[in-house]
């Protein structure tokens, strides 16, 4: 068994009107120290064995779980051990 | 009796909610801007629908630190009626004015038509124009409307007789087909389903009117009451 | 991130780099010549940004001129933002459709979203409140999942910017053929409503005028956006990537609240939304069409990345920002207006004498062109024209005539395809009812908007069946046309007036220029016939993907006037019992 | 300036509708041995130097980017050091 975590974000020159929102709410809120927001995704899967799952999770992420079009992702593969 | 339409950036109900008010109901409404602080001389909140700041993060997350919104928990306070529709009904979640949370819809899109309503307390301020089990078409318009709580307050909410509109078909995957729901002292309603889109029977539905008639009518006879 | 080093004006010219921009050695020449010297990179730009026919309609020009533009009730045709027409009272309609077919291939959502959202600009520019949106699909068989991907999405990104802004989305159509299986089509249509005198103009009056910027800051998005909407899809498409813009409706919300706002000061002069070709198209078409110039401070435009260099920030199609004319000295009332929406704005420059568009940059001139060169004296083409060979098969055909042996079979096969078949599916997912004036919600021949505090409601509708135009494109044309004002009619409404999208292939091609030459004919003669003018359009060519074009669709927006609520009519059968005619041949 | 890193996800409880369907989309393109998906949030932040800084973090995630009552969160504090 595999959790594997996914971290999709967006392109660095794409704009994130999201992380913008948020920015503006927390200076509101009196959070003047924050710089910048970029808001993404974050999934986490529990995969089964399987071979060349690096290979595998790669192609998920092209073809589904990020856009890459105007995300870039990356992931973590952590393999678990059971109790 | 007069109502104040609290419009926030991204409210886009709120030319809505006043027209029903003030054309449909012919009663006094108001809008009060997000950064105003009082809401003093009103007799009625109206949290209207839209994406208040483009929703973004979380609908409702950003709106509820509005100035205005300490205005609103005053007047709640107070046990003047507040109804927050849609957004709303959002905004008053997370400003922990109502309890639960708002998922995405179970379908994941957005889903905009009218929906049967089944009201499943007609004891309330908001609801005394219905009967006990009246089906109600009044329109949905909402892609996080998927309600949300823990079994104790699900029980709390049940045993109090705090949810006061169902869905008759489950369209968005909401526990137990929870539409609206009342907070514990019954002058806070929150909504998903819009009954200021169905105030007129040339737009479809008239089912609505009697929720605005009945805030008026509360009013009046509390008024009265205490004066 | 920025350009290394831009080229000099020199290897613009021997390395041909204009090609690439989408200028052609003549074009290039002609832009020589009009300067007197070598275009720099920055102005090369210019030239291939404003003469695209995104832009110019260099080769749709000759045949738009074909269009009845005129009526009694046009109070504007073809040339600003979106058209207008009287409905009395001293109200008016304004509409107008347009397409975002490329960026919609390349990222179906936020294509799709931007298309909304630039069509929403158009109108409320015009001083008019947004009251409804409709939309043209076209999209492959749904039997490919790259299609089912496309068609989810776009619906989606339709979806999302619309029921965000609140402005409902009415009505629309989709056509599913393999024709557009690698290139879709997404029209969008906006129809706003405004009192007469809040009718505003994109013009750049007055020497010596502000020349403001409002809303979103500039980013690197979408730069070559027109230039790529004007060119063929190809494999290598995806490399163009870095032109999709993403849009955020929540900006957009406040922006036209604040712009309804603004248009109510006497200090505003003129306004024009910065679409395709961003600040290069707003700037130089408002001083074009006032016999103005301007000078614009780069340094002073509000940026959302470092270092971008002025090509970048002319090019840039970042979404949600308008160019404004304020009058000198009034700067400070528009800023509070627009600081009040909590948007940006900025003094970027001022209206001048001498017809030209120049740009400062870190103290030096880095552009200096004459702004009707850009705008109004772009090259016009009259392209080759040829019958292609499938229609002169088609005429030595016989007619066939379809035998059904079990009807009922026959209409349910009719009824099960994608085309035909009920499209709630679609129309579930866009808020329809918002801003509470829509009697007839989608599902019907039009829809119907009624209009507060009158009697009197619109109807409103989009077609085109373009394997009719693809058949005989002369007698296509004329049915889409027709379609739309039988919709219309059926609906107990008047045609006022129709806005236009035409989608096609290459016009190099001859046997594509003539499918637009055929239809525009069909299509005027229709329009003279019902006496619906055509007070706007978009023209939207080399749909084509691997040298294969889409059918010739012209997607027609048309829109009608209903007297009195109580004349509405819908579709549906009433009640048992009914008498059914039917009308006509 | 710090980056700090926020991971929002909802709560092992809670159903994630969106979860859901990334799975059974996996499942249709054969990605079977996917057992799970969760999707939560990914916020990176840029931080000025400011006192306490965790406990402004930690306020800024009870209050504003996470939602308590269906959401867990957890972040990560890096220091940016100028290059
Ligand atoms: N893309 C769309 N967006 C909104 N409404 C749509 C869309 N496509 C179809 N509709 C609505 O669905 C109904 C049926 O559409 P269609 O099948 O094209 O019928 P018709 O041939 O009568 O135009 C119409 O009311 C139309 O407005």
């Amino acid at each position: 068994m595999y959790k594997v975590k996914v971290y999709v974000t967006l392109r660095e020159s794409v704009l994130d009107p999201q992380g913008v929102a948020v920015k503006s709410a927390l200076h509101t809120m009196d959070y003047k120290e924050v710089e910048d927001v970029r808001i993404g995704k974050y999934l986490e899967l529990a995969v089964n064995e399987t071979e060349n799952i690096e290979a595998r999770i790669e192609e998920m992420c092209e073809k589904l779980l990020a856009n890459t079009v105007i995300e870039d992702y990356r992931y973590e593969i952590e393999e678990v051990v059971p109790s | 009796m007069k109502f104040a339409v609290i419009v926030f950036p991204g409210s886009n109900c709120d030319a809505d909610m006043y027209h029903a008010i003030s054309d449909a109901l012919g009663a006094e409404a108001e809008y009060v801007w997000h950064h105003a602080t009082s809401l003093q001389g009103f007799d009625g909140i109206l949290l209207p629908g839209g994406f208040s700041h483009g929703d973004y993060l979380r609908s409702g997350a950003i709106a509820r630190f509005a100035p205005i919104m300490k205005a609103v928990i005053e007047a709640a306070k107070e046990g003047k009626p507040v109804l927050g529709v849609c957004n709303g009904f959002q905004i008053l979640l997370e400003a922990g004015l109502l309890p639960g949370a708002m998922k995405r819809n179970e379908g994941l899109k957005f889903i905009c038509r009218p929906a049967v309503l089944t009201v499943e307390n007609e004891k309330t301020m908001f609801t005394a124009g219905y009967e006990k089990g009246q089906e109600i078409t009044i329109p949905v318009a909402h892609g996080e409307g998927n309600y949300e709580c823990d079994d104790a307050t699900f029980n709390e909410l049940e045993k109090n007789g705090q949810i006061i509109f169902r869905y008759k078909d489950n369209i968005n995957g909401s526990r137990h087909q929870i539409a609206g729901i009342m907070n514990e002292a019954g002058n806070v309603l929150g909504m998903m389903p819009h009954p200021e889109r169905a105030v007129e029977a040339l737009l479809g539905s008239d089912d609505g009117l009697a929720l605005f008639q009945s805030i008026v009518r509360n009013w009046r006879e509390t008024h009265v009451a205490t004066t | 991130m920025s350009l290394l080093l831009e080229p000099t004006a020199e290897s613009v010219k021997e390395e041909k780099l204009y090609l690439e921009m989408g200028l052609t050695d003549a074009e290039f020449e002609l832009a020589e010549s009009i300067l007197g010297r070598t275009p720099n990179y920055t102005e090369t730009g210019l030239f291939s940004v404003m003469w695209s026919e995104h832009c110019s309609y260099k080769n749709s020009k000759v045949l738009l001129r074909k269009f009845p533009t005129e009526g009694e009730k046009v109070l504007q045709g073809p040339g600003e933002g979106a058209g207008i027409i009287d409905i009395g009272d001293s109200q008016a309609v304004v509409f107008k459709i347009e397409s975002h077919n490329h960026p919609s291939a390349i990222e179906p959502y936020q294509g799709a979203a931007t298309g909304v959202g630039g069509i929403l600009r158009d109108v409320f520019s015009m001083g008019a409140r947004p009251i409804s949106l409709l939309n043209s699909l076209r999209f492959g068989e749904l039997t490919s999942p790259k299609v089912r991907y496309l068609f989810e999405e776009v619906v989606a990104g339709i979806a999302g910017y619309g029921n965000c802004i609140g402005v409902p989305t009415v009505g629309g159509e989709v056509q599913f053929d393999p024709c557009y299986e690698g290139n879709p089509l997404v029209n969008a249509m906006c129809v706003g409503l405004i009192d007469h005198k809040d009718i505003q103009k994109g013009q750049a009056k007055g020497v010596g005028n502000t020349v403001m910027y409002v809303g979103a800051s500039t980013g690197r998005d979408g730069i070559h956006g027109a230039t790529f909407a004007s060119e063929e899809l190809s494999e290598d498409s995806d490399e163009k990537r870095p032109a999709v813009q993403v849009g955020d409706p929540f900006m957009e919300k406040l922006l036209l609240e604040a712009c309804l706002e603004l248009i109510q000061s006497d200090a505003l002069v003129g306004i024009q939304d910065m679409g395709a070709a961003g600040l290069t198209s707003s700037s130089a078409e408002m001083a074009s069409k006032a016999g103005s110039g301007i000078e614009m401070n780069l340094d002073l435009i509000p940026q959302r990345e470092k270092g971008m260099t002025p090509y970048e920030m002319m090019l840039s199609e970042s979404q949600e920002r308008m160019l404004i004319v304020v009058k000198k000295g009034r700067e400070q009332e528009i800023k509070e207006i627009v600081d009040r929406w909590g948007l940006l704005s900025a003094e970027v420059g001022v209206v001048t004498d001498d017809k030209r568009l120049r740009l400062l940059h870190n103290g030096d001139i880095v552009a200096d062109v004459p702004v009707d060169a850009l705008a109004e004296e772009a090259p016009v083409y009259h392209k080759p024209s040829k019958v292609p060979a499938y229609y002169e098969e088609f005429q030595k055909q016989e007619a066939w005539t379809p035998e059904i042996d079990d009807p009922k079979e026959t209409l349910i096969q009719l009824l099960a395809q994608p085309t035909i078949a009920s499209k709630e599916w679609v129309y579930d997912q866009y808020d329809h009812m918002v801003q509470t004036n829509t009697v007839v919600t989608p599902g019907s021949d039009a829809a119907v908007v009624r209009i507060r505090g009158t009697r009197k409601a619109l109807a409103m509708t989009t077609d085109c069946n373009s394997r009719y135009l693809y058949l005989d494109p002369e007698v296509g044309g004329q049915i889409a046309i027709a379609e739309a004002a039988r919709n219309i009619v059926c609906s107990g409404a008047t045609p006022l007036g129709l806005t236009d999208g035409l989608n096609y292939g290459s016009p190099d091609k001859p046997e594509i220029f003539w499918q637009l030459e055929k239809s525009t004919d069909g299509m005027s003669e229709a329009c003279r016939i019902l006496e619906t003018p055509v007070i706007g359009g978009n023209v939207s060519l080399y749909n084509e993907t691997n040298g294969v074009a889409v059918y010739p669709t012209p997607v027609i927006g048309m829109v009608g006037l209903i007297e009195d609520v109580d004349h509405i009519t819908t579709q549906t059968f009433k009640e048992a019992g009914d008498f059914i005619y039917l009308i006509g041949d």
